[in-house]
Order: structure tokens, then C-alpha cells, then sequence
């Protein structure tokens, strides 16, 4: 899980949490009120940020952008061919059947702004996730008064999915070994066992790890101390003088 | 001067609530600032025993002192008994539920109650003691097998136990390693703390322990210390232990007439030293 | 002509296009309208909580069952990060809602599915923060209620377990992408057509997809089940 | 005649997609029908090793070879070659998927697409061999790891390889059962099959091994027969390895005087024989 192992070895590692959540959810807000232009600066940016100053290597961030893709260009297809009554409006139509197929001008102009949008927002999201590791988003969340059961959950299975995703690799790879996935059938057959033994060392790990804990003087709540960060009052500015230069921007561009 | 026992267990049976008999009348003394293994092959009840030791498990007959008093099983003992005797497991992957290693060590001492700047404290000294302090912001799945054991044995030198537990400390760890984790044992060992673990490696119990425990299908089958143990043939029934091959070949040297002094070496040195 | 290379061209992306499209099944990170963001959000928000509260009373019972949770989650985190083998030589994610749902019942899913949802977020890139609450709406509510009802309407009804899981994880599956499909629907009616039209554009595209994936999904759950039932 | 070589890595680079780099210009040639040990702590590369021996892995750049002849990477000569190379991996916890130890040393013979009773016939064998004919009926987690241990080495038995590899296969097991495990390697070796295994243990690989491999850093720092690997004082940097125990005995005993003959010790039984 390369995004996470960014997370941790980022050169933004050590700025405050609170600071880049801010920075990524209220800039990731206005792009929904921005306009390609605006957005397409916001992509750029997040761009800027992420590899220069996290040093992110660009090829990682680019492979990155680039998983959406499919998921996008199938959306965005979809939504720009539509069943239409006017021949005349549409840049491009077909009959099939008698239904007229076609795309609208309007269609397209929709579809770069959503186009757009969605990049700048995965943007933010990529700049969060690269420099913030999930550990130090937990510890904000604490702050939030969010039910504690709720954010027990949330760190354990952080760290428990990293024990069952080795222990799915090592079975695979003993399977694998075994010829379990050399034709259709017995990869069937061998993710079978794979999940279900999954299961079963789950269900047992469990058991353990509780009585690990009881013996720590577990009494029901999973009580820890984070780390302490400093907020920089600098970066706040920052992160202000950004998001009003990027809002003037675009109002600007909206004039 | 009268030894003094820190922990012992009196006529302990216990049985898995599926009626396999895990603990069939053993009994143990432990005595305190001295270095303790339980020696027997997996699936003896060692693990059984230790967790009888903090309280997880409670003996079907029998019973366990703790400095003498019995054990009682409401939570204020229970609590205090889990900070004086702390066990790392033998799994770290089980043990560590946070993904930091930081506040995985802080958990112990906060159980305990102790204001945040305290917890810190006690924190960052484990971590200094196991040498572990440049892993303070990775991840704990980030480790190394021997990092995530380090980390385990830091979990409870937080909560500053009497009695440290091992459950097979030395499995999967290559010699470097275990010698490194063993140096600081020796360290805790003067410190007055008094250490317990179990282990199958013959050679390792021979040379580190001060007294040894054999363990066979739930019972104690010989103890004493390690050369009076390994060297009491008739007692010991061999079935699935070997003789330490330190001591093999000092008795191979002794019947030769090469070896001087009474004293049977319990390293190279030793028996270096020993030869005519 | 022109039109005829048109469409060829566009049959011939959707081709290559259509199995990575059910791998990223969830809608993606700033898809969705903000205002469709949010109802979403309060949409599933009850559930989550009914879901935290019924966790709350079982742990309170039984202390064990918070780490059974988190392994749970871990466990279901897993599954969708698995790729299983299709006919068609491509590979897709199992989502592990029936799965999910038969064993731990359906609200305590809705909560390890929103975790599970970001998590994919933050750890895959597969969906997103803005559209966490419609996708947890699809996969975590949706799916898991609808699999958990059939299983049981079905042993009810004294069906065959094989039978019972099938349908619960296939149709979970293939709801949970009826309902991403009225999401999108929703959020963009077509100019002629409005909503419905929409809703059956997306619904035809994720039917190529979809089916053949829930159909394999449900024989890997059954397989799945009777291998636990062997233990 | 000339030494006929089952398995070479020749050049052979790989990098984890992190960028770590696992192995580092190994070259390494396996002679059939020997039993060759890689030594090395962990994460030194000898796991990431084996996995390029059955086609797991694809290194980077250099190559593999299987009796002479570069492996090619596609479906067919891949399952012929994981069929001829078969890998014990370290952990039976975690190789042991199946509810019961009959379907689990099926799985193998199952995926080569035997017909039914032959796939039988060959799990008996390998049950017989490895001598758990008894445990055929018993769900693989109720067993001890000694017996999961014994399950798992019959798992490739069973698909008849002319190349066993064990990844640390001594660890956590007790002496008896290392011992009775090695009994079978060495009846395997006689049937001309070719074993190699990786381990930490330099008492162990001294006397096992007929060739030795000592890996650092994904590289290989020294190689030839366990005396002289561990004789040649000056080639090998000692910071992570000990010398075996017995052979830091004779070479006491050698400087003391008191051993005869020119040969080497292997075990205790010949170093009994050369004292004086």
C-alpha cells in the first residue's frame, strides 16, 4: 500500500495534521463552486504541494491520477450520450432503432466542468492521504467528539488490516507455489481456502489479542496518548491566503 | 538468608473448557531477581501457566502467591497484580493493536491510571531502555520482525513490573538479535527485576537461566539449576529434550581426564578455561 | 461513415474499459453534486448510529467482540483489496457484502462498512471522503440489508443454505450497484428523459459488468461458507 | 566427473516495489542430489531467493536457470517448474489453509490434475513418509506446530519434486523433532532429490549442510564445505554470525594439544573419536 508508506516518509510529515486537513477539505469544498479554470489551477497546486514540498515523486503522483481515469471516462460518457428529441441541438446523433442517440453542447460543457471538478477534489485527496498518515487523522477525529467506540474501531483495524493483508500475501504466495492458481477452477478453489482461512486465523488472533491486552489491564476502553504537535500560525495564514486567492479567481472568471 | 519467592504456584491444575487438561497439579517458586526458564516443547502448558501468573486465568484447584499472599480475582487486585507482572506474548503480531508505536507503549501505563506527563515519561524510558527511540514515528507495520519484538518487550517495561514474562522470546529471532535482548535482560536482571521465560532451545536455557523448570504434559518433571538438572540422567526422561552440547562435550572431556576443577562450564570460556 | 467509425470507436473503449470500471465500482471522490454529497451523508448516518449503538450493547456483554470487530473490518478490508479470477480472464474486486452480512448481521456492516470505505479511500484511492456517505448508503446499507433478509426469508422458508447464501450475496451485490446507479441517476437526470432515463443508461451500463461479477461473487461466498462449515 | 547443477542464479537482482533492494548480483549454483544450506539472518534476502527458484518472483535483471536451462515465464513451463520445485514455507500457521490435513496435502496433487486415486495414492505416500499417517482425519488446527510443521513438508512431498526447499525449517521446533525431521531430509537426499534450506542456526547448517551459502544484504559473502567456510576466518566478517560450537572446540582442543587426526569434526560422535 504505497500511499500509506508515503504517509509516513513525506517531508510534510511533521506538520500538524489539523493544518493539512484544513488545507485539503476546505479546498476540496470550493472546487464544488469553482469553475474549470479555478479547478484546473486547484489540480496544479495540490500538484505543487504534494511533489515539491512533500516531495511525493512525481511519477508516483502521476500514476496515482491516473486510477480514477477509467471510472471517469466511463461516467462521463454516459452521462454526455442521451436519448434526445431535437436532432438539431446535438453536435453528433445516431439512430439506432429508431431512438435517437446524441451529444448537446450543453452535454459537453457539463461534462469538462465535472471533468474538472472531480480531478481537482481527487487532488486534495491525494495531498491528504500522501502527507497525513491515517495514525495522526484518528488523533484530530479524537478531538471531534466522535464516539470513542467508533474511533477504537477505526485504529484497530488500521493496524489489523496490515496483519491480515501479510497473512493473505504468504497464503497466496504458498498457494500460488502449490500451482493453486494455475488454471480457473483451481484459482477458485484456492481463494476459497484463502478467505476462509482468513477467516478462521482472524477469529483466533482476535481471542489472543484480547487476552494480550487484558493482560496490560485492559478494562474496556483503549486508552493511548499521540504525539504532540506544534501548530504554526504561518501555515494557517498560508492556508487562508490560498483559499482567497483561489475564490477571487474564480470570481474573476465567473464576472 | 531464607530465599525469597516472588511468585509460586501450589498444586495448580487447570482445564480448557473443552476438558483438555493443560496444568495437572504443577508446582513452582519463583524466586525474586533471579533469571527463571521453563524449558519443554510446545503445547506443555507453559503459555497456560504464565497466564495464571497475572491473573488472565484462574486455577480450577490449587493456587497462586504472589509474594507470599494468594491471589485475589476482583479488579483492584487483578490490576494491581497486572502491573507488577507484566507478559510479552510470544506473537508480536498479536500483541501490538495500534498502528503507532508510541501510543502502543502508552496504553499500559495509562491502564494504570498515571497523569499524561507521567505516561510520557515512562514511555520514552522503555524505549530508551530497549533502544528503540528512532522508531517513535514509523508505524508499527513498518518493523522488522526483531523492531516489532522490541517494541512488545518496551509494552511492558512502561508499566514497570516486578516480574517480567517471556513467552518464547527467542523464536524467529536470528543469534544477533537474541543476544541483544538478552544483554538487556542481564540489565533488568540487576535491577532487581525478577525474569521468567519459556523456551525449547536446550543450549540457551543452559547457559542464561539461574534455575530451570522441565514441563511435560502439564507437570514439572525436574528443575534445579541448569548443570544439576541436565546432569541428573536418571530423573530426566530424554524422550523430547537433548543434553546442552556445552555439557555433552564437558562430560566427554571429563571422562578423557582433560578437564581440570569440579565447577561445569556454563559458556566457551568457561570450559576453555577448564582444560588442562 | 463517420458516425458508424464513431460508435465502433466507442464499443470498442467501453470493451476495454468495462472490467477496470467494476473494479473502481465506487463513485468517485468529487463525482457527486456537494448538495448530493451531504444528503447522502445524512442518509446513511442513522444507520451507522443504530449500528454503533447495537455494537455498544454487545460489547458492553462481551468485552471480546470489539477486537473480533476490528479484525472483521480488517477482514472485510481485505476482501475488497482481493481480486478474484473471472471468465473473461479480467480480475475484479469481491465487495464481501453477503459474506460480511451473514456473519455479523446487517447494522453492525453499516459501520464496519463506512470504516472500510474510508480506509479504501485514504489507503487504495477507490472512492473518496465527498462521496463516502452515498457509497456507504450502496455497499454498507443497502447491500447488507438486502443480503441478511434473503439469507434469512430463504432458510425461512426452508430453502437450501447454498442456495440461501447464493442469492443473499448476489443480489446484495447487484443491488448495491442498482442503488449507485439511481445515486448517479439521481444527481444527473438527461435533459430528455430526466431521472428514469438516466437510471437506465447507468443501469445498462453496470449490467454488462455487474452481472457476471455478482453471479461469481455468490458461487465464491457459497464456497467460502462450506469451507467454514467444514472447520 | 562433472558436478551436474540442478538450480543457478546467475547475476540475479530484484527490487521490491519500494524500492528496497531484496538481492543484489547473487550468483548461486546448486549441485543435485546435495544438501546445500543458506545461512544469514533475517531479512537478508534468503526468502525473496527461493521465491525466484520457483518462478514467484522474476528478478530484475540477471537470470535463473533449472537443470542447465533459463526458466521462461509463461503458464506452461511455469507450472512445470513449481511442480519440479517445491518451497516449505516458513510459517505452518499460515501455509495450513485447509479444514482437514488430508484435503490440505491434496491440494497439490489436486493442481497438477491427477485423477483421483492416484492423488491419493500420493498423499498416503507422503503421509507415510513424514509419518503422520494418523493425523490424515484431523482438522489441521488442532494439531501442534510440530505436527503443522510435519503437514506441511508433506504438502510438497506430494507433488513429487526433484527440489525440496525449507524456509528456516528448525525454528520453534523442538530438538527431538528437528532431529526427526532431518532424519527424513537425509532419506530424501539418498532418493536423489536435492534439498535446500535456508536457517540462522551455524550449529545446525555445519553439521547438516554438504555445501554452505552465507548471505548478507542480499549478497553472498562466502560459500564452499561447512569447515571451510568457517575455517576461512579472514574472508568472512563475523559481525552477525557465530562460529558453530563444535568447531570452536576442536580448534581449542587443536591448540591445546589434544586432538588427533586432520579431519574436521562434524558432530559429536567424531569429535569424541579425534581426542586424544
Amino acid at each position: 500500500m504505497l500511499i500509506d508508506s508515503y504517509s509516513y516518509t513525506n517531508r510534510m510529515y511533521n506538520v500538524h495534521p489539523v493544518e493539512k486537513l484544513l488545507f485539503a477539505l476546505l479546498t476540496m469544498i470550493l472546487c464544488f463552486e469553482f469553475d474549470a479554470y479555478t479547478n484546473i489551477a486547484v489540480i496544479i497546486l495540490m500538484f505543487v504541494v504534494t511533489v515539491f514540498k512533500a516531495k511525493i515523486p512525481a511519477r508516483v503522483y502521476i500514476k496515482l491520477m491516473l486510477i480514477p481515469f477509467s471510472f471517469l471516462i466511463i461516467s462521463i460518457l454516459t452521462l454526455i450520450i442521451n436519448v434526445i428529441g431535437d436532432k438539431s441541438v446535438a453536435l453528433i446523433s445516431l439512430n439506432i432503432f429508431g431512438v435517437t442517440l446524441g451529444i448537446t453542447e450543453k452535454g459537453i460543457n457539463t461534462a469538462v466542468i465535472l471533468f474538472f471538478r472531480v480531478l481537482a477534489v481527487v487532488s486534495c485527496l491525494y495531498f491528504l492521504a500522501l502527507t497525513t498518515p491515517v495514525v495522526d487523522i484518528i488523533n484530530v477525529l479524537k478531538k471531534l467528539k466522535i464516539p470513542s467506540l467508533f474511533l477504537e474501531l477505526l485504529q484497530l483495524i488500521y493496524r489489523l488490516i496490515f496483519v491480515l493483508v501479510e497473512a493473505a500475501e504468504e497464503i497466496y504466495i504458498s498457494q500460488d507455489s502449490r500451482l493453486g492458481y494455475a488454471t480457473l477452477k483451481n484459482s477458485y478453489r484456492s481463494l476459497g481456502f484463502l478467505i476462509s482461512s482468513l477467516f478462521i486465523k482472524s477469529y483466533k488472533d482476535s481471542q489472543d489479542l484480547y487476552v494480550a491486552l487484558e493482560a496490560r489491564g485492559y478494562n474496556g476502553e483503549l486508552k493511548v496518548i499521540g504525539k504532540d504537535y506544534k501548530f504554526c500560525y504561518k501555515n494557517i495564514i498560508f492556508i487562508i491566503l490560498i483559499e482567497l486567492i483561489l475564490i477571487s479567481i474564480s470570481m474573476l472568471l465567473r464576472r | 538468608m531464607k530465599k525469597q519467592f516472588i511468585l509460586e504456584a501450589i498444586d495448580v491444575t487447570f482445564e480448557y473448557s473443552d476438558g483438555t487438561k493443560a496444568l495437572d497439579g504443577v508446582n513452582i517458586s519463583i524466586e525474586k531477581g533471579k533469571k527463571t526458564a521453563v524449558l519443554g516443547p510446545n503445547g506443555v502448558g507453559k503459555t497456560t501457566l504464565f497466564l495464571h501468573f497475572n491473573g488472565i486465568l484462574k486455577p480450577k484447584s490449587g493456587k497462586i502467591l504472589y509474594n507470599g499472599e494468594e491471589i485475589k480475582y476482583n479488579r483492584t487486585e487483578l490490576t494491581k497484580l497486572r502491573k507488577n507482572v507484566g507478559i510479552v506474548f510470544q506473537n508480536p503480531d498479536i500483541q501490538l493493536f495500534s498502528a503507532s508505536v508510541y501510543q502502543e507503549i502508552s496504553f499500559g501505563p495509562m491502564n494504570l491510571g498515571y497523569p499524561e506527563n507521567i505516561v510520557k515519561e515512562k514511555v520514552e524510558k522503555a524505549m530508551k531502555q530497549m533502544r528503540i527511540i528512532d522508531l517513535k514515528d514509523k508505524p508499527t507495520h513498518f518493523l522488522s520482525y526483531g523492531q516489532k519484538k522490541s517494541v512488545s518487550i518496551a509494552d511492558i517495561i512502561a508499566m514497570e513490573p516486578e516480574v517480567i514474562i517471556l513467552d518464547e522470546p527467542t523464536v524467529y529471532l536470528d543469534p544477533k538479535h537474541v543476544q541483544e535482548i538478552m544483554g538487556l535482560f542481564d540489565k533488568l536482571a540487576e535491577e532487581e527485576k525478577t525474569i521468567i521465560l519459556s523456551t525449547h532451545d536446550v543450549d540457551f536455557a543452559y547457559s542464561w537461566a539461574d534455575y530451570i523448570y522441565v514441563m511435560r504434559k502439564g507437570k514439572v518433571v525436574a528443575k534445579g539449576e541448569p548443570a544439576v538438572v541436565f546432569t541428573n540422567e536418571k530423573e530426566l526422561d530424554w524422550s523430547d529434550l537433548r543434553k546442552p552440547m556445552l555439557l555433552e562435550i564437558y562430560e566427554i572431556l571429563k571422562e578423557k581426564g582433560i578437564m581440570n576443577g569440579s565447577n561445569i562450564p556454563k559458556n566457551i570460556e568457561e570450559l576453555k578455561k577448564c582444560i588442562k | 461513415m463517420k458516425k458508424w467509425k464513431w460508435v465502433l470507436f466507442t464499443a470498442f473503449a467501453l470493451l476495454l474499459i468495462a472490467p477496470e470500471i467494476a473494479y473502481s465500482m465506487h463513485i468517485m471522490e468529487g463525482f457527486l453534486p456537494l448538495k448530493w454529497c451531504i444528503i447522502w451523508d445524512i442518509a446513511s448516518l442513522p444507520f451507522v448510529v443504530v449500528g454503533l449503538i447495537a455494537i455498544n450493547k454487545k460489547v458492553k456483554e462481551n468485552p471480546k467482540l470489539k477486537m473480533l470487530l476490528g479484525f472483521a473490518g480488517a477482514f472485510a478490508f481485505v476482501l475488497s483489496a482481493l481480486k478474484i479470477p473471472s471468465v473473461t480472464g479480467s480480475c475484479s474486486h469481491p465487495t464481501g457484502v453477503g459474506l460480511g452480512a451473514i456473519l455479523f448481521g446487517p447494522f453492525v456492516m453499516s459501520v464496519l462498512g463506512l470504516i472500510v470505505l474510508l480506509f479504501q479511500a485514504l489507503l487504495l484511492a477507490h472512492g473518496g471522503i465527498t462521496t463516502l456517505g452515498a457509497n456507504t448508503f450502496s455497499m454498507a446499507i443497502v447491500g447488507p440489508i438486502a443480503s441478511y433478509y434473503i439469507f434469512k426469508g430463504i432458510k425461512k422458508a426452508g430453502g437450501p443454505n447454498w442456495l440461501a447464501v447464493f442469492l443473499a450475496a448476489s443480489i446484495g451485490d447487484l443491488l448495491t450497484y442498482v442503488t449507485t446507479s439511481l445515486q448517479l441517476a439521481i444527481a444527473f437526470p438527461t435533459e430528455v428523459g430526466g431521472f428514469t432515463a438516466s437510471f437506465l443508461k447507468f443501469m445498462g451500463i453496470f449490467a454488462v459488468t455487474q452481472v457476471p461479477l455478482a453471479i461469481s461473487e455468490g458461487l465464491l461466498t457459497v464456497l467460502v461458507i462450506n469451507m467454514l462449515t467444514a472447520y
